[in-house]
């Protein structure tokens, strides 16, 4: 008898989705995707407003990352209108999206992902979960809320409103820092970059090598990856080129004014999530399991694994011994979860040496802005994956064009041959309890979509 | 002409409800679509209400303050004059006819002018809501809000 | 025992959640306040009761219901009804639930006008728009619109002290003391009375001595910047500072107007009128309603009733 | 004795605290109101069935074109309700005996014909009465019936029957359909006549004028052609409320007119065809405001004015003049026709005039408008004769200058054009000054007459449900005759919070208010909704039932059943009926949110701040003093007097110095008075009622005085020429310089014999567009005396306009048959002066024999304009009060409230609010004192009951409403909540507020709302008007 098997919601991801399997009359796999059940619009009802105001839109995006729509915007806005930020204004900038990284990745480690390892994905629902750890963990997860904590106050100290932000504005910030908060702000890094390490260390000790086995083989698919490093190949978040690696290994660098040469986005009846695949490769998509074409992922095993280097010490340190564990490039998908904290150590050391920049108190934040007419791109790294924003302007500086591409939507097609791969492994004989199917939703949320 | 919908007319105390009285008195006859709410000054109605009329289900709201000059508080009608223009626009902007809003002025002698003033709304309303569903199911279309 | 809650979300962005999450130490109140039965965010529990198998949605039932989020999808609907069948109490969470938010600025086009722009991008293959999903709504409403809502706390997102605070409030059966005054009654900034005739364009800064507090700048509407403070519900900064002011960016009214059926365009248009301010030189006037689109306040452009 | 404010020794018994005014027109009934405002009880006798006299027939009034009925409509209502107000309409005063401060009046009153007891004034009678006849109301060119109201906003509000046109009253017992079908059968057709004996302490003449009949002359063809008509005619063709609507057309064919001729002087300034000599001063602008608003309505009318002389002398006048001669296309032609001749059949009408540049020309137009003058009618100067006062050869009352409200019998006083021609604003001023005299001579008797009401201890109703009574009027069969009311009053029984539902044949008869009482104390009700008519007439009746019943009187609501329904529905019962319960639900829902309002009342600190001590300021000081008041005086200089130190005498000859050395001394030894030399004010707190007032002396020492009302009377400067070689060659002086050289005989001009006056100096250019107004008159004046010393002189008055408006036309009469020359240089450009060996060269272009002119003068002077006072903008400030574009005070109305502000117990008088001659500035300053008394004679003063209040629960101080408001009520303030934030929050002052609601129009949060009309009654209102099921009962 044939079957299908939903999944729904995903629980413990950012947003609508389910997972489908179909089996077939012996109860084998036939089929198995992710749906992504919501669409809002956004490059419909962004047309005619006055550019200056996407900014402020564009956030809602998503609640969690609004900081990386913010600013991605922003940058494009600064394209439409020709304007380019004085240097404080993009050390805010640049500051502000490290710290939302910082937030995020607490977040999505420890609240998201941690049960799974922490409780055992084989626990009950009703204890897997945050709630769960705070029980059984109440001095770590008193811990992770303080640091979670620490990085939004930081973030609010000298930007304001921290979820759906708006102290970036087109042609910079929207105000200087003084040197105080530049004092409190260096200690408060501090504190978060011991605690970054001690939560890898932490990770390392408690889940990663209890997992060893899992972090290989659930999931695991060969793919290529996308990531943004800097003229000298370094890890970067906030701005450089984009690097596209394919499942082989070659590396091609591009800069983002050039993206709709190497990307392109696929669309499947089931999903109202676009997949974006390597149009540069010239295979087209193919999301058969057996054959995939034209897929790479993005987001923190992506970035990891497309730079050459990281330009800070200890993010540096951990990288290389990664590597030495798992190669260059790892495959494996509960990877993404390691890759996150060396990410977490990175953005703390590089909290530090923003703040450290003398340049970063001085008081011009922004420049005279001139609406008219143009064309922008702007992009950042965002936690889930490379973020894009396009805009065109008329000369009113009002949005007559708008294309979004959304660090999710890389790891659309991935997850795919992912949760494909996870079913086939986990499902014999029509048999899936709870637990394989958490574990398949693992493989889903080890990309934090 | 089976038109049964209800027209909110906000009259100054100081001109154009005095106006509608001497109408009144003068037995000058207009249509049964008109309801009159006294209000001491033109300037003294929020466009809210008249959205919320509209959003109520009145086919059309008027508000008749003194002529420009003649305001009983130096400036209400002019400031209502200002807020027309933001009534007009902006029932655009929410998907009304802006036909349906009508600001004129009205002495306290000028009882046939406030009765022409009716007539020429009530035409103008009936001629919008002419084949529109609103039309035949006899009322301005209601927004939801029973819920 | 505890009361049991339900937390769903629709047509948002998840950041009421996340914005719950931040809250330290009020997470760990909420947690002992309340017995978390279904939050799709942090738990596992599925809308099958049977997981694996097709069957009907089923919510456990609950005391309280928290919805973030308005109704954009057929499944919204669903999963809304469902709430509200199951929660003895609803309450609807942020601005989406309450007003509509960002999402309900869609309602300016036709559903189908927004699945042709956003399936035809320009780095989009060719391909007809899915319809193996679930069913995009014409208008994306509030909750409030559709099913019998109980308390509506807006904000975007809102304070998670005020979300705790309407929680304890109802598990104690006190009155809901909710912000009801607009985001000028924290904002410090030096207001006379007298502004400026035009409003500039966007992209224009506050002026301001930089390290000055901002009980010394001026109001910024008073600058001749659009600030929707007057017409937008505050509480965004507590009974502090409200949020977009201290980094001295004007209000965009996040927190949908002041009074349920208050309308921020008109309010707004009205109150720059009133004072004899020139609101024409305001560019696109609906995204004023960016915030609070549902209602039947944003439609179609070029329809009219 | 009598002083100069007409105090009058008392001694011999106390004066009786009653007034008589007779005539009713405007400056009647603002005398009659100040009077009854500031403690008198007043009869106010009025000739014809309504008050209101002249005003109710224009159209518009000048130059604020405001429409004429709505601006003296309130004040109709005011008189008609005011409880120390008796009106005897129909009434002509007898004779009067007895002396000042007891007088005894014989006044008859012809009967009316109608109860006014009982008629409800439903018209009914009206439009069944068969006969018509000729409406003198209208200037006959409508008719109306024998059974009728003078005007549809009648005072009192009631039928009354014209006996001459009466068939029953003429052809004894002929008709009598009223009778049978007045509803509450109020035709008394055995109505007699009464005769009534008063007794008063003060009487004042009111007496009004009538237009020149123009029938008199033939060479107008009035009343032979039918496109010959008056300007009161024009008037009321423009009228919307007159008989065509406000459309416009030929009398004779009923064609649209093309061409319209107004011409001026008629009845005026004409004595040979009628003996009226005298300028009727209003004309000019009439005759403009007519041409401007039928322009206006028929922009391709071709318009012309034929004038003698523009004389736009008032304030804000000759603006009005210039922006119809430049803006409107209306063509101003300076020249006299002596006649209008048919052209043709068909109703053309052929004008002949002669043109400035001499030649003959000759016009048709449709029609002609003739600009008639003022003039006392024969009956009211047979009046004056009756009661022994004496007249001018004009036939005006005689009076001083310096006593311009006094007759010439003491205790009699007058007013409005009685006093000669005048315009509104000058009648008022006459009304109110005549108000202040008598409050001096009967100060003693103040409030000895009038009455108060007390009322019953009113219930709380904040906590109590609403229980609702509604009652439902008939009117007769005025509403039931339209309306179900029995299915009306069905219905109203099932509305929410409603307990009683009654049914009454006339809601407003005493019986019904009896039962209203009963069943408010019998059924508990808190709240009452009465369907009837209007609340604009009835409100007040109804207010007063639930106060002596013992609830709030705001908790009340009208539903307007009869005017704005059955009367508009008279044809369709169902309509009618329907609505009347839209009606009934709407007031039902308003009345259950209504809240007991309590105005405010604070007391007031009996004393006034003058500020200014010439003439204005010093006659308001005494008469201030001497009504019982006391009064700080403020003078900057060491010296009272003002301006007027450099008077002489007053156009008729009365010498100035003797009058301002007794004013002087007497202000300076009145008790009451406190005069502060060399001080000027620098700091105002407070308002109405409860001022304080900074003042600071010359050696920099401040005082504080507490007040509770001030007048300005700052006055004006002269403007210093800067043309006409002024300063440079030494014979070329100003007027009150020459003034000077002239009372002392001074050699230029006791040897001069060449005398050349120039008028207009500085005064209607560019930079100041008004006229100086007493400049004409004063070299006209000198010129006589000059030529009269000594005939051989040869005197020039170069001119523009000569402005001896009024009875100072005899002035350039005489001067013109002196053989004074007058040449008029605004066509072809002013003198130019040049130095001449001893003497003056004026160079000017002759108007009259058209060549250029040489003058050897001895002697030019420069009649220079007067400036308004530079202090002006400092003392606005203070007091928060507006300047007009000139710097002169503007006044809170131009015609109806001329020495107010908006600011209320701040008022103004003299050359402070505009230039203005002596009698003028007396006249003025009586006023404001008037205005000033009946506020301090009021001790408290009750606040507006419907005012803004702010919601502490919703205001958070966005300050959004602080600019809207025009009063400036509005301020902001800080306070902190009780967690030591510091918030923000508006508060409206309550004095201040007048309940406009600009502020809730503007609140985007409905923070802030006005009682009894706030955003949630009105929006109960509309969703009552849309949703019957809103106020359905439970």
């Amino acid at each position: 008898m044939k079957r299908a098997i939903t999944i729904e919601p995903i629980t413990r991801i950012e947003g609508h989705a389910r997972i489908r399997i179909d089996l077939d009359e012996s109860g084998r796999v036939s089929d198995a995707r992710v749906e992504i059940t919501a669409l809002r619009g956004f490059e419909q009802f962004v047309i005619g407003r006055p550019a200056e105001e996407i900014p402020r839109i564009v956030t809602r995006i998503c609640g969690i990352c609004p900081w990386m729509h913010h600013l991605a915007a922003v940058k494009a806005i600064d394209g439409c209108f020709g304007v380019s930020p004085p240097p404080a204004g993009n050390l805010l900038r640049e500051l502000a999206q490290v710290l939302a990284h910082i937030h995020d990745k607490i977040l999505h480690f420890f609240f998201l992902a941690a049960p799974d390892f922490v409780l055992g994905p084989e626990s009950d629902y009703s204890v897997r979960n945050v709630m769960g750890l705070v029980r059984s963990e109440p001095e770590l997860a008193a811990r992770v809320v303080r640091m979670r904590q620490l990085a939004l106050a930081m973030l609010e100290r000298f930007a304001g409103k921290a979820i759906h932000p708006v102290a970036g504005v087109v042609g910079g910030f929207a105000r200087p820092m003084d040197a105080g908060e530049q004092r409190d702000l260096l200690a408060d890094g501090q504190v978060l970059l011991d605690f970054a390490c001690q939560s890898l260390a932490f990770a390392k000790e408690r889940i990663f090598s209890r997992f060893v086995e899992e972090m290989l083989s659930l999931g695991s698919v060969t793919t290529g990856f996308l990531g943004t490093v800097d003229a000298q190949g370094s890890l970067r978040l906030y701005d450089g080129l984009l690097r596209l690696m394919d499942p082989g290994g070659g590396l091609v660098e591009f800069p983002v004014e050039e993206y709709d040469q190497f990307l392109a986005e696929h669309v499947e009846p089931w999903s109202y999530a676009k997949m974006v695949y390597a149009r540069s490769w010239g295979e087209g998509i193919s999301l058969d399991s057996s054959q995939p074409r034209g897929i790479y992922r993005a987001n923190t095993l992506a970035r990891i694994n497309v730079c050459d280097h990281i330009a800070t010490p200890r993010a540096q340190e951990e990288l290389e011994a990664f590597r030495e564990l798992f190669g260059r490039p790892a495959q494996g998908t509960l990877l993404y979860h390691w890759a996150r904290l060396i990410e977490l150590v990175y953005a703390c050391e590089r909290t530090l040496e923003l703040l450290a920049d003398e340049r970063i108190v001085e008081p011009l934040v922004h420049h005279v802005v001139e609406p008219g007419a143009g064309r922008g791109i702007g992009h950042v790294e965002a936690p889930r994956g490379t973020l894009l924003h396009e805009y065109a302007t008329d000369g009113n500086g009002c949005i007559t064009r708008a294309n979004l591409i959304v660090g999710t939507t890389h790891n659309v097609a991935p997850m795919q041959l992912c949760v494909r791969q996870a079913a086939d492994r986990l499902i014999g004989n029509g048999a899936a309890d709870e637990e394989i199917l958490n574990r398949i939703e693992m493989a889903v949320r080890a990309y934090d979509p | 002409m089976n038109w049964d919908a209800k027209i909110i007319a906000f009259c100054c105390n100081w001109c154009s409800y005095a106006a509608a009285d001497l109408a009144g008195i003068s037995r000058l006859q207009y249509s049964g679509s008109i309801r009159i709410i006294r209000v001491l000054c033109s300037g003294m109605v929020h466009p809210q209400q008249v959205l919320h009329a509209l959003d109520k289900g009145a086919a059309g709201v008027m508000l008749i303050g003194c002529h420009l000059g003649e305001c009983h508080y130096l400036k209400g009608n002019e400031v209502a004059l200002a807020r027309a223009e933001v009534i007009v626009d902006t029932l655009e902007d929410l998907g009304y006819a802006s036909e349906r809003f009508e600001l004129t002025w009205v002495s306290s002698a000028e009882p046939e002018r406030l009765v022409k003033a009716f007539h020429h709304m009530i035409a103008r309303l009936a001629d919008l809501d002419r084949g529109s569903p609103v039309f035949t199911a006899g009322g301005a279309g209601r927004l939801i809000n029973e819920t | 025992m505890k009361p049991r809650l339900n937390f769903e979300w629709l047509h948002g962005c998840s950041g009421c959640e996340i914005a719950l999450l931040n809250s330290g130490e009020l997470l760990f109140s909420l947690f002992q306040l309340v017995d978390i039965v279904h939050f799709p965010l942090l738990m596992d529990h599925k809308y099958i009761a049977d997981p694996g198998e097709e069957g009907d949605l089923s919510l456990p039932e609950a005391d309280i219901g928290l919805v973030t989020g308005g109704v954009g999808l057929a499944s919204h609907l669903k999963i809304l009804t469902a709430m509200r069948r199951q929660c003895r109490v609803l309450i609807a969470v942020g601005t989406c639930a309450g007003h509509g938010g960002i999402p309900a600025m869609r309602n300016q086009w036709t559903a189908g006008q927004t699945m042709e722009t956003v399936f035809s991008t320009a780095t989009t293959d060719t391909a007809p728009v899915p319809d193996g999903v679930p069913a995009l709504l014409d208008r994306v409403s509030s909750i409030d619109e559709q099913v019998r809502v109980d308390v509506c706390l807006p904000g975007c997102p809102p304070r998670p002290e005020m979300i705790i605070a309407v929680l304890e409030a109802l598990i104690q059966r006190e009155e809901q003391r909710l912000p009801h005054k607009s985001v000028c009654e924290t904002c410090p900034t030096v207001r006379t009375g007298k502004g400026q005739a035009t409003i500039h364009r966007g992209t224009v800064r506050a002026a301001y001595t930089p390290g000055e507090p901002l009980d010394r700048m001026r109001c910024l509407l008073e600058q001749g910047l659009l600030c929707m403070g007057p017409v937008t519900a505050g509480g965004c900064g507590g009974r502090d500072v409200p949020l977009c002011l201290r980094s001295r960016v004007s209000c965009r009214g996040c927190y949908g107007p002041v009074r349920k059926y208050g309308n921020q365009l008109l309010d707004m248009m009205n109150a720059l009128a009133s004072n004899g301010i020139d609101y024409r030189t305001i560019i696109d006037r609906t995204s004023l309603l960016r915030f609070s689109g549902a209602h039947g306040r944003l439609r179609p452009k070029g329809e009219r009733k | 004795m009598i002083g100069h404010n007409g105090s009058v020794d008392m001694t011999a018994s106390e004066p009786v605290g009653a007034v008589m005014v007779i005539g009713g027109g405007i400056s009647g009934m603002r005398a009659a109101l100040d009077l009854a405002d500031s403690g008198y009880y007043v009869y106010l006798v009025e000739k014809t069935g309504a008050i209101g006299g002249a005003m109710p027939q224009y159209n518009k009034v000048f130059p604020t074109n405001d429409c004429s009925m709505c601006i003296i409509a309130p004040k109709l209502v005011e008189c008609g309700r005011h409880a120390n107000i008796r009106i005897l309409t129909l009434g002509s005063v007898l004779d009067i005996a007895g002396r000042p401060g007891d007088f005894v009046v014989r006044v008859r009153q012809k009967p009316r014909y109608v109860d006014t007891e009982k008629c409800i004034a439903c018209g009914q009678c009206s439009a069944h009465c068969p006969q018509s006849v000729d409406d003198p109301f209208s200037g006959h060119i409508a008719g109306r019936k024998a059974i009728y109201i003078k005007y549809p906003q009648a005072v009192p509000f009631k039928y009354q029957i014209d006996a001459e046109a009466c068939l029953y009253l003429s052809q004894e017992g002929k008709c009598g359909v009223c009778a049978e079908i007045c509803p509450p059968e109020a035709i008394r057709f055995d109505d007699r006549a009464l005769e009534e004996e008063i007794r008063v302490g003060a009487v004042v003449m009111a007496l009004g004028f009538q237009t020149f009949n123009p029938a008199v002359i033939k060479a107008w063809g009035y009343g032979v052609y039918p496109n010959v008509i008056t300007s009161l005619q024009f008037e009321r063709y423009l009228a919307p409320d007159g008989p065509t609507s406000g459309v416009l057309h030929r009398p004779s064919d009923g064609k649209p007119v093309r061409r319209i001729a107004f011409l001026q002087c008629i009845g005026s300034r004409d004595k040979h065809h009628c003996g009226n000599e005298y300028c009727s001063s209003v004309c000019c602008m009439y005759a403009i405001k007519e041409a401007v608003m039928v322009k206006e309505a028929n922009p391709e009318l071709e318009v012309t004015i034929f004038y003698t002389d523009i004389r736009t002398h008032g304030k804000e006048f000759d603006r009005y003049f210039e922006r119809a001669r430049s803006e409107t296309g209306i063509r101003f032609v300076r020249s006299r026709i002596h006649g209008v001749e048919p052209r043709g059949t068909r109703g053309d009408l052929r004008l002949h005039y002669i043109s400035v540049q001499g030649r003959q020309v000759e016009e048709i137009v449709d029609l002609v408008v003739l600009s008639v003058g003022l003039e006392t009618a024969d009956d009211m100067v047979s009046l004056a004769d009756r009661i022994g006062i004496q007249m001018t050869p004009d036939r005006f009352a005689a009076i001083s200058a310096f006593m311009p409200v006094h007759t010439s019998r003491e205790g009699i006083f007058t007013c409005g054009a009685f006093n000669g021609p005048r315009d509104i604003p000058q009648s008022v001023i006459g009304g109110s000054a005549a108000a202040a005299s008598v409050a001096v001579l009967l100060s003693g008797a103040r409030h000895s007459l009038t009455r108060t009401a007390s009322f019953p201890l009113e219930q709380d109703v904040r906590l109590r449900e609403p229980r609702i009574g509604v009652f439902i009027c008939h009117c007769g069969t005025n509403i039931a005759g339209v309306v179900d009311i029995e299915e009306v009053a069905a219905y109203a029984a099932t509305l929410a919070n409603v307990v009683s539902v009654e049914r009454n044949l006339f809601t407003c008869a005493q019986d019904t208010q009896d039962i209203m009482g009963q069943q408010i104390r019998d059924r508990e009700l808190n709240r009452i909704v009465v369907a009837a008519c209007t609340p604009r007439t009835h409100e007040p009746l109804f207010r007063a039932t639930l106060r002596s019943a013992g609830i709030n009187e705001y908790l009340l609501e009208m539903a307007n059943i009869r005017n704005q329904n059955a009367w508009v529905h008279g044809f369709d019962q169902q309509t009618a009926t329907a609505k009347a319960k839209d009606l009934i639900r709407m007031a039902v829902a308003k009345v259950s949110g209504l809240r007991a309002l309590h105005p405010l009342r604070i007391p007031i600190t009996p004393s006034a701040l003058v500020i200014g001590g010439g003439v204005a300021g010093m006659t308001a000081a005494l008469n201030l003093a001497l009504q019982g008041f006391d009064v700080h005086l403020v003078e900057k200089t060491g010296q009272l007097g003002g301006n007027a130190l450099h008077l002489f005498q007053t156009w008729s000859g009365e010498h100035v110095p003797r009058y301002l050395d007794g004013l002087r001394s007497e202000v300076v030894n009145h008790p009451r008075i406190a005069v502060f030399y060399h001080s000027t004010v620098v700091e105002v707190a407070g308002h109405v009622g409860n001022f304080t007032t900074t003042l600071r002396g010359d050696s920099g020492r401040r005082k504080t005085v507490r007040h509770g009302v001030v007048l300005i009377t700052t006055g004006a400067k002269r403007y210093i020429p800067e043309e006409f070689e002024y300063g440079k060659i030494p014979k070329v002086v100003a007027s009150i310089e020459f003034d000077k050289l002239h009372m002392h005989n001074e050699a230029r001009v006791a040897r001069g014999t060449s005398f050349v006056f120039i008028q207009c100096v500085g005064s209607r250019n560019q930079e100041r567009p008004y006229c100086s107004k007493s400049c004409c008159t004063h070299s006209i004046q000198s010129a006589i005396k000059l030529k009269k010393e000594a005939p051989s002189r040869r005197i020039y008055i170069l001119y523009r306009e000569i402005r001896t408006y009024g009875q100072r036309e005899r002035l350039y009469n005489k001067a013109r048959e002196l053989g004074i020359v007058f040449i008029n240089y605004e066509l072809h450009g002013p003198p130019k002066l040049s130095r001449e060996r001893d003497g003056v060269l004026v160079e000017v272009w002759d108007h009259v024999l058209h060549r250029p002119l040489q003058i050897q003068a001895d002697v030019v002077i420069l009649a220079s304009a007067t400036l308004a006072s530079p202090d002006a903008s400092d003392l606005a400030n203070l007091f928060k009060l507006p300047l007009n574009a000139d710097g002169f005070f503007q006044e809170a109305h131009a015609k109806l409230r001329p020495v107010e502000f908006h600011v209320d117990g701040v008022f103004v008088a003299g050359l402070a609010h505009y230039p203005k001659p002596l009698e003028e500035s007396i006249s003025q300053a009586l006023a404001a004192a008037g205005k000033a008394g009946c506020l301090l004679a009021r001790k408290e003063i009750a606040l507006e009951a419907y005012v803004a209040q702010v919601d502490p629960g919703r205001c958070d101080g966005c300050g959004l409403c602080i600019e809207v408001c025009p009063y400036r009520a509005i301020t902001l303030v800080e306070y902190e909540d009780e967690k030591g934030v510091v918030l923000k929050s508006v508060v409206i002052d309550q004095v201040l507020c007048k309940g406009c609601g600009i502020c809730q129009g503007t609140c985007p949060k409905q923070g802030v709302d006005v009682a009894g009309f706030t955003c949630a009654q009105i929006e109960a209102q509309v969703d009552a008007a849309l949703d019957d099921t809103v106020a359905e009962g439970t």
